[in-house]
Order: C-alpha cells, then structure tokens, then sequence
C-alpha cells in the first residue's frame, strides 16, 4: 500500500464532504435509502470525479488498489459519515461480471459511466413467483432483428427508480430451469419499463417492483453467451459478497455503538442479561471481521465462502435489530415521530428482516451449502 | 380443545363478529358485550371468569382488533368490584385504561406515566400508585397521544399535575399489572395463531422450485417447532386465566406473558422469513403482526425482567 | 377422588418404603436404571401387592383411578423417594394396549401378572437399521403351525435383561412398509432370544440389544390381526405420552431442585446469567406442567398432542442436564470417582442425549406434526 | 485455505501421524517435534509461531490426542523465553502443564489448584500465582490425579504446601491464560470438525424410509448451520493464534476460547442427535469428542464469563 493512501482518502473526504454534500453526512444508510437521492447522485459523480469508483478494478478501468488499500477506503469512508452508495450495484455487481464475462466492446461501452457515476445500476434478478429460486426464473427475451425484447416482472430491486441501467436475467431459449436463461443490460428510461416502488415493513420504499413489457434492448447487450446466463449471473452473486463485506462491517459497527450509547444512557448496560447480549453481539461482529480477513486472504477461492458469509452477516445484523429493541424496552414501541418515522432501533430491526431473505435467502444459501457437503 | 361447549360458541361467535365487515365498537360492547364478560353480575356484567375475557381477548389478537377491549376489560377487572365506574366500563360507554408508576399523596396524583395502552382514547385511567389504584377522569389529566410503532393500538404519556382522584381499589396494584400481563398473554396467543395460519397457508399454495414450498422438510420442522411453542405457551396463557382469582395469579401472570409473548415474537419474525419477500411488504398483514407481537414483548416487562421476578420462586 | 386417597398413599408408603426397600430410596431414575435390579423387582411386587400397578386400568383388572387420583400416587411416590420403577412397560405400554386391542383371553392371560409384577415387559420396536422408522422394521416371523417364529434384531430395549416377555413389532406378510407387520408377545426366555447390554455414553446399559433367532410364541399371541401391527404398534405409542408424564415431571422437579441448591452452595446462583438460565428452566418445567393438564383435561382426543408432548419434554429435559453442567462449571469436568462413576449432572447431561432420540425422535415428531398441518 | 504450503505439509504429516498406528509421545515430540513447533530457536525449538503449534494443536483435536501435546506447549510458551526449563519441553523429555491460582510469598507457593489439565502425567509445573509465574518440578508438589468425564485428558489436583518455586515468568500470568485458551481453541476447532465430519459420513450412507438420512433437508439445513459457525469459528481461533506476539492477544484469545468451544459443544451435541441410536453408544467415537468438547467449554473460562471480559473492550 502507498504509505500515504490512508491520508489521501482522509484529506479527499475531509475536502469534499462539506459545503453542499454537507447534509449527507449519516445518511442514506440501510433502511434509510430513500433520502436525499438527487444530492447522493452528485456525491457519487463526485466521487467519480476523485477516481474512487472502481477503485479495485483493474487498470486501465480502475485503479488497481490492492484489498487492503479498498479497506483503507472503507474505513475512511465510514468514519467521515459518507453517505448510503448509490453506484455501488453497478461498482460492485456489475463491473467485475463485465470484467470477466464481457466483451472489449461491453467494458469500454459501460465500465466508465459506471466509474463516472453518470450511469446507475440495478438488479434485475428476484421475480414474484420465483423468490429465491433464481433458475425459476419467468421473465422472457426474444431477439427480435438487432435488439432484445424482454417481458416480464421483478422485484427486491432497489434504486431502479433514479437507476439508468439494468441487468436483467431472462428467459431466452428452450430448456429449462438453468438452461436457456441469458444476462442482458437493458436501458430503463424506454416506454417499456415501469418502476413501481413497494412500500415496506418500515413505511418506506428500498425496493421496487419492475415491470417489463416488450422493453428493448441491443442484441449485443447480452453478457457471455445467449444462453449461458445462469453462470454469469451466479458469478455475480459471488461478488456481491466480496470485500465490500468489509465496508459493509463499518456499519455494522457504527450501528452497534450507538446501541451500546443508548445502552449506557438509559440504564440497560448495568443490567447483566442485555449486557451479556451486547458482549455477543460484539463478539460476533469480531468474528465476522475475522472471517472476512481469512476468507480474503485465501490462497485458493472457497466455493461456499459467499454462502457462509451472507448466513453469518444476515443472521448477525437481524439479530443486532432485535437486541436495539431489547435496549430500548418500551421506548423501542413508540416512534420517533408521527406519522410513521422510526428510531434508529425500529429501522434497524424492521429493516434487518429483509437481510435474510433478500440476495439469496438463508434457505438457499443453506441449500448451497449443504449441496456441495452432503452431495445432492 | 380445553373449552367447554359455552366457551366454544362465545370463541365462535366473538370470530365470526371480528371477520365480519362491520364490527363497531358499539357492537362490540353493546351487542356482543365483549367488555362485559368477567365483571360480576351486581356491577353490571355477565358474571363469567378472566377465562372467558381471555377468549375474547385471544381473538381480538388473532384479529388484530384496533379497538380498546383489552384496556377497557383490564381496567374494569383491576378496579374494586363496587367501585362506581365499573357499570359504564362493563357497558362500553366508558373507555378504560390502566397506568402505571404515578405517586399519590394528600388526595392528589402525581407524576408521569409512559406507555399507556389505548391512552390516546380512554375516558378513565385507573391509575396505580403504590399499592393502590385511583380512578381519573381523563379530562383531568394532561394525555399526549404517542405514534406507536404498532399501528393497531395507541398509546398515550399521561402527566397528572397534583390531579385529585378517588380511590379506587386499594391494594390493588399489582393485581392490576397481573391482569395486564395475563390479558396481553391472551392476546399474544392469538397474534401468533393467526401468524402461524396465515404462514401455513403461504406455504401450502405458494410454489418454488416447481412444488409448493410445504413441500420442503427444512421450513415443515421449522413449522412444527413452531406450532409446538404455541401450543405450551397457549396452555401456560390459559392456565394464568384459569387461577385469576387465586393466589397462584401472579406467578401464573408472568409465566403467561413471558411464554405467550416470546412465542408471539418468535412466530411473527419466523412468519415474515418463512412468507419471504412479500412478508416484508407494507400490503400484506405480517408486518402488523410482528409489530404488535414486539410491542406485547417489550411492554409489561420483558421476558428477562420477568424471569428475574420469578427467579424468587424457584 | 376418595377425599382420604392421599393419605393413603402416602401411609402405604411410609410403611412399606422401608427395612430392606430402604436402599432403594432415590435410586434407579433415568440413566441409574441399572442400581438394585433384584430390589426393585421385589419392591414392584410388594407394590403389586398394595394394589398399586394398575391403578388407572378399569375394572376388573386395575381399580379405575382417576387421572387426579393417578397424579396423587406419582406425587406421593415422588415425595417418598421411590426407586426407579420397572413394571413400567408392562403397566403404561403393553397394558392399554391391550385392553383396547386384545382379546378378552390375552387380558386375562397377561394382565393380572402385570399388576402383580410376576412378568415384566419390555418393548421391541426400535431396530438398528430402521432407527425411528417403525415402518422400516425388518424382524420377521412366520407362523409355524401353532407358533409363531421370530428373527430379527432390536434395540433400544431397556429392561430386556430382566423382563419376561416382550412386545415386538414384526413383519408377518406382504406389502411394504406399514402393512404386514404385527404385534407379537414374546417369551423371552428361550433358547432363541438373546439379550446384549449396549455400553453407552454414560459407561453403564439401560439400553440393550434383543437378538431374536427362531424365537417362538403361541399363534394366539398375536394383538390385533395379523398384519394390523402399524395400527396397534402406534397405538401403544400414544399411550408413552400419556398420564404418566405428570408423575415423570415430579422427577424433574427434583432434579430441577438439585441443580438450584447445587447453584447455592457453589455461588453460581449469584451469577446472573446463570440465574437466568435457573429461571428458564423453571418456567419451562410450569409450562410441561400447564400443558399436561391442559391435554388431560381436553374433551376430544387431539392427534397431535403425544407429539407436541414429547419434543417439549424431551428438548427441556435435555438443555436441564445442560444447566446443570453450567452450574457445575468445571467442576463437571472430573468424575465422582473412578473408573467412571458420573456425578448427577454429568449423568443428567449425557443420559438425556437419548431423550431427543427414542421414543420416536424429535426428527420424527416434528415429521408428525408438519404431515399434519402442511399435508404430507 | 488460510495456510502456505509449509503449513499445508505440517498439517498433513501431522494429520497423517496422528492417524497412523503407532503414534507415541516419543516420536510425536522426537521425530515430529511438534512440542518444539513455537518454541524459539535460542530455547530449543524450530522458531515458528503459535499459529503453527495450533495447526498441530487442531489436528490432535481431530483425533482426541490422548498424550499432554496441549499442556505442554502452553507451559513452554508461557515461561519466559529464557528459561532453563524450555530445552527439556521443546524436546518433549519434560511434560509440562500449568495451574492458576496459587500464591506465592517468601519464596513459597501455596494454595490448592484444581483442574490442572494432563496434571496427571506432567514433570513440570508452570505455576500462576498473582502476576506471575513460577516453575516447580512436579516432585515437590501433592498431586492428587483426579477421574476425568472426558476420558481421553487427565487432570489433577495440586497442592502446594509451602514449595520453594522458581521465578519463570515475571509478569506473565495473564499471558499464560491467553495462551491456554487460544491453544483450547485450536484444538476445539479440531473436535467439531471431526464430530461433524463422522456426522456428515453418516447421514451420507446411513438409509431411512429407504433414502440416504442426507436427503432429509431438514438434516441438511442443520448441518450447514453447523458449517457456518464451525467456519466462523475457525477464523476466530486462527486469527488469536496469528496475533500471538501483540496487544490484541488477550482478547483475541478470550473471542477465539468462546467462538471454539461454543462451536465444537454444538457440533457434537448435534451430531449425537443427528447419528441417532449409535451416538449414544460407548463404542462410537461421538461421545469422547463431546466429552472433550463439553470439558474445553466449561475450562479456562465458561462462555458467559469470557463475554463478562469481553464486555470491557465493547
């Protein structure tokens, strides 16, 4: 690592965290998505700009920084209050599958927009019938002349109300189940698509519903093979539980102290019983730390790693919701403000519920593991 | 399957009133008289036991019922059985509401009281302070309506700035607070059935992987562990209900509302995992469900604070 | 009940649970069921003697006891310290089964002894390829003239080294699974039984193996029809979970008592977090006891209830002898002497693994439950 | 998939060893030298580092080592590194172990210390009495050599009766704890993953209702918990063992004694029950691993304790 990166990531932020980004500090966290969106836009076209999007990638399209160095970013970023990611489906999902399955043609059309953060991503995956089940997927593509046409329905897809792009999985030939499903990149601003955002558990609205309905897009707009999408896209679901992962535990330990403030202000750390459970809950955030670094550090890749990673954060971030209400006792049951605005004890508990559920739910990651162990 | 032939149709008929479409609180009390149940017949009342209010009340759960019956049947049953308020509580004209926590002295309430259950509504607080209760008109106190996290159910902060109140079941206090717990155990009960149902019925027409997802074995023992957890906590609810009026009540109260609600908690949460992405909507009613099964958890003492006071029995 | 039933019990008791029974105070409880064997077997006739066997079978064979009354014998038998008992099967298992499926010359035949405690019984379901799959038994008997023929090999038969006769699920005819079998009544001392201790994790045998080689019985000692053996086999199932588990939960409560006065002397029911567990475990044992009553005393049979029953008793009973070893801390590491003799805890702990296991096990309860509220 | 390719060969002439016939302590320390692994060259040893002895540690778990590997590294690591003793436990000719909590005044150790494991066959006591360590030949002190339930580790009872001891370790006390638990660690790590790998043979070829037990998903989901926390459990421990040298150790090492011997309780409890009838029998290995399991829980610090430690660093 550059001696200085720690230095220059902290003198960056110190720099460009202020004046008009100033209200965004704290925000846009898990559960709280859907603020100040247009203001988060220009941060992330900021950040863009300093060349902290696809800091990982490699060159030419990134910056090449080692795992350490991305940590380094991560923590910085936590600790001067950076906002909720809005580039982070496209930095993180999408980029490293053009990376290893796209064309020439796709990383030099799409990775820099994404870098830029002039073109948002969302995912085009989960679908009403289909749940976890992803090789149940309904939603159809047919190429028509030069251009896909796709129909169909998905949901859990946050930010595609302000998202420019989406990879959609889709149905595209005979065969069923994993066989004949492609990975297409399918523009959102057309006739044929409609965002409908769905209001949740918290009263807000993360995610959203998307309709396709004859919506177009490039033939060439197919990531590896027509056909061969059910193997781009479960590569993408690896990277989804990368060294993100790591930033991701920022915030989790953000989260944790400010229950164990509000533990030692209203009296609940002197008691033994909620006490021992913050210890546990400390304890585990330490073991996801620890897990995190040794599956990174990994000489060879751990095909369940991913599954094993997302049951032990799922299961660790829920259960930190349900020890906030713990804290809060009674207080925990009346809201911050009418009509429906939560603390941070409600959100997190609430919203924590979708934790493992959404991006392969705990069944199925259960079921990928158990599969690889205990054979089919 | 521990009802009698008179239980079952008073469970009944309670069901079928709050599925119909329209169910009033006039109805409620005056037709039905659901908040007349266990007040003794001289105050106005139908005579039965806390059992029969607990079957009303499990349903009321089960319904999610937006409605006072659980303050109103609480305070009725906590307040000295010849205390003059009881008729219009008994008829539903008066809205009742128990607090707790106030301090009383030279005739006068004081102090503030959180979380009151369907403050936001009542006509009279009956107000624990020491060992005692007072009665209070709610125009007599200052009564800040709170946004609760549930929905369903209001909550009041009530400040009784040096309010005169009539004494109105001395000793009573910690029967009033039995009474609340074995109540919300009642209805805790009937929050998880009605989870667990609707859960089951998910799972049974719902496909994944081309089969219907009652199918896996995975979510069926997850199913039966739950079911299992239910039924102990419904027979530790009823029991409570059984002895409301023995010396075995407090204990009994508190073993109700740790099993019943920490079964409503853990049923709700499984439900909104087990119906998967659409359980996390707004639309659909699990999130209801959670929220009254936390709010049932948290209030009244939490599972540890209760296991603490029963630690003095083992 | 009889308003002076109680006291007389209890005076029974005081009278006849002493001089040469006096050993027996306290002794021969779960995973101590080999202390005293030739006592016991006496003692249980002296309580056939007193009338005591039998007590909830109707006229003529037992006195017709209510369940109040049959509660107030486990409590008083409970309070005086009595042994272990060994006529068990016979009493609770075979017995009802038989009244409800035998005929009148098999009630006669077996019944009076049972009460007497001339023949003891033991249970042969469980086989070592089948496991909690009753329908998977492989022991098979063909009728032979007037005899019955038995070869086959079960487990999980406690008192098989002392008992006379053994009820044995076995497969008599055709069709897979749960037709073809029967329920045959077994003499056990003849030359084709043979009866293994297991060692098991405790270093002593409760548990034995019954190697049954051309074993013999009369054609008429068969319950039921040939091949209805399913049927009357789960019968005798229900009937495990029946009454008996109010007088089973007295002796959790003792056990229950030990384990808080060993916290006293030790300190640790001063320790929080222990204390906690203490008081779990207590409202655990009110909810066994709530709930038994609440089934007891429920008008219609419901189907479900034997298996809701013994998963709540058998997971409570196991995290017991959990708390008990976290109460002992690491004094529990060592044993009350050599070469293996366990301290109650350590017994407590290792004895009730099995809990969660015979009997049908909680695998099994919970297919039962879910078949029945999901379909099969 | 943490280890290089020295360590990957470590392991498996380690793993390879164990499992071979004619294992002994003599070859196990001569030949191997895995008494040694941690040991510092100027002391007699091979100059790695504790996350190699706990490589050796894991695999002794694995096979329920029934020789005094564990005590004896931790008494070497513990004294001080200029030791006259650290030569004859490097080479495994000196048994070691350590006991704490005894006293020490005028030159005199005193006090009772109990659960001193492999006490029974040690040469060599490591002793902490306040801050510090002490050395005592075994010789000099009353060693009551106690029955254990986990049959495979010896302890003993020790008194010290006023016993002349040598200054071994100033200031090392609490390191020697450290030390102990990160050690307990490894090696629980060892236990599950071989109880859960006899588990996972089992339901793999094991037929009921005439399918393989590895087709039930409920079993499958059960063993994948496992899985998780086993995996969680593994970068705990390994993580204490790599940070041996720095501040982070004493709690790293009290994180990784909680995360292992919680996971390895867990995995042999679980894997009693899910080899059903078998598990419970004295001929089947499972129960030596839970007992093993069962003792590095309650040793050393009981989970609840080391989260009372634990709760200082939140």
């Amino acid at each position: 690592m550059a001696p200085d990166f720690r230095a220059e990531v902290r003198a960056w932020l110190a720099e460009h965290l202020t004046g008009e980004f100033e209200p965004l500090v704290g925000t846009g966290g898990p559960g709280r998505e859907h603020e100040h969106l247009e203001l988060r836009a220009a941060w992330e076209r900021e950040l863009g700009a300093g060349g902290w999007i696809g800091l990982g990638w490699p060159r030419p399209y990134g910056r090449g920084a080692t795992i350490a160095e991305q940590v380094v970013f991560f923590e910085e970023y936590a600790r001067a209050g950076g906002p909720g990611r809005l580039s982070h489906v496209g930095e993180y999902l999408l980029a490293p599958t053009l990376i290893a399955h796209g064309t020439e043609e796709q990383k030099a059309r799409f990775l820099p927009p994404i870098a830029r953060a002039e073109e948002l991503w969302c995912q085009g995956y989960s679908e009403p019938g289909a749940g976890s089940d992803l090789a149940g997927v309904q939603t159809r593509a047919e190429l028509d002349g030069d251009q896909w046409r796709v129909t169909g329905q998905k949901v859990w897809t946050s930010l595609a109300h302000i998202a420019q792009w989406c990879f959609v999985l889709a149905r595209t030939g005979p065969g069923g189940r994993k066989q004949g499903l492609s990975y297409l990149l399918v523009p959102m601003d057309q006739p044929g698509v409609t965002v409908r955002p769905i209001v949740q558990i918290t009263g807000t609205s993360e995610f959203n519903e998307v309709f396709f309905d004859e919506a177009v897009t490039g033939a060439d707009h197919v990531v590896g093979a027509p056909g061969d999408g059910w193997r781009v896209a479960t590569s993408t679901l690896a990277f989804e539980r990368g060294v993100a992962t790591l930033g991701q535990q920022l915030g989790f330990a953000q989260e944790l102290s400010g229950i164990v403030e509000r533990a030692r202000e209203n009296g609940t750390f002197d008691d033994p019983i909620v006490a021992d459970r913050i210890a546990a809950a400390w304890a585990g955030l330490q073991g996801l730390r620890h897990h995190a670094l040794r599956t990174l550090s990994a000489t060879e890749p751990d095909p369940l790693a991913a599954s094993v990673a997302k049951l032990l954060w799922a299961s660790w971030h829920q259960r930190l919701g349900e020890l906030a209400m713990a804290v809060d006792g009674p207080a925990g049951t009346v809201l911050l403000d009418a009509p429906y605005e939560l603390t941070d004890a409600q959100r997190l508990f609430l919203f924590t519920r979708a934790d493992t559920i959404y991006g392969g739910s705990n069944e199925i990651q259960r079921n990928i593991i158990a599969n690889r162990l205990l054979g089919r | 399957m521990d009802f009698d032939a008179e239980q079952l149709a008073l469970r009944d008929s309670v069901r079928a009133f709050l599925t119909s479409d329209g169910y009033s609180w006039d109805r409620l009390a005056g037709e039905l008289g659901l908040t007349a149940l266990a007040v003794p017949e001289e105050g106005g009342g139908f005579g039965a036991t806390l059992f029969e209010a607990g079957i009303a009340l499990e349903e009321a759960g089960a319904a999610l019922l937006s409605a006072p019956l659980l303050s109103t049947t609480v305070a009725a049953l906590a307040l000295d059985p010849a205390d003059p308020a009881l008729a219009g509580l008994a008829a539903g004209t008066t809205i009742g509401a128990v607090a707790f926590g106030a301090t009383f002295s030279d005739g006068l309430l004081h102090g503030r009281v959180e979380h009151v259950l369907d403050g936001d509504v009542a006509d009279l607080f009956v107000v624990a302070a020491g060992d005692d209760l007072y009665a209070v008109e709610a125009s007599q106190v200052t009564v800040t309506v709170m946004p609760t996290l549930d929905t369903t159910r209001g909550q009041a902060a009530l400040v009784f700035d040096s309010v005169p109140a009539r004494p109105a079941g001395p000793g009573r206090a910690s029967h009033a607070l039995d009474l609340l717990r074995a109540a919300l155990a009642a209805e805790s009960i009937g929050v998880a059935r009605a989870a667990l149902d609707i859960t089951i019925e998910h799972l049974r027409t719902r496909q994944q992987f081309g089969v219907p997802l009652a199918t896996f074995q995975a979510l069926r023992h997850r199913v039966a562990d739950l079911y299992v957890e239910l039924e102990q906590a419904t027979s530790t609810a009823r029991h409570a209900l059984r002895v409301a009026g023995t010396e075995e009540f407090p204990v009994a109260a508190a073993l109700a509302k740790l099993a019943a609600t920490e079964a409503a908690y853990t049923v709700t949460r499984e439900a909104i995992q087990l119906l998967g992405g659409i359980g996390f909507t707004w639309e659909h009613p699990a999130h209801r469900y959670l929220k009254r099964a936390a709010a049932n958890h948290a209030l009244a003492g939490a599972p540890h604070t209760l296991r603490r006071f029963l630690l003095a029995y083992v």
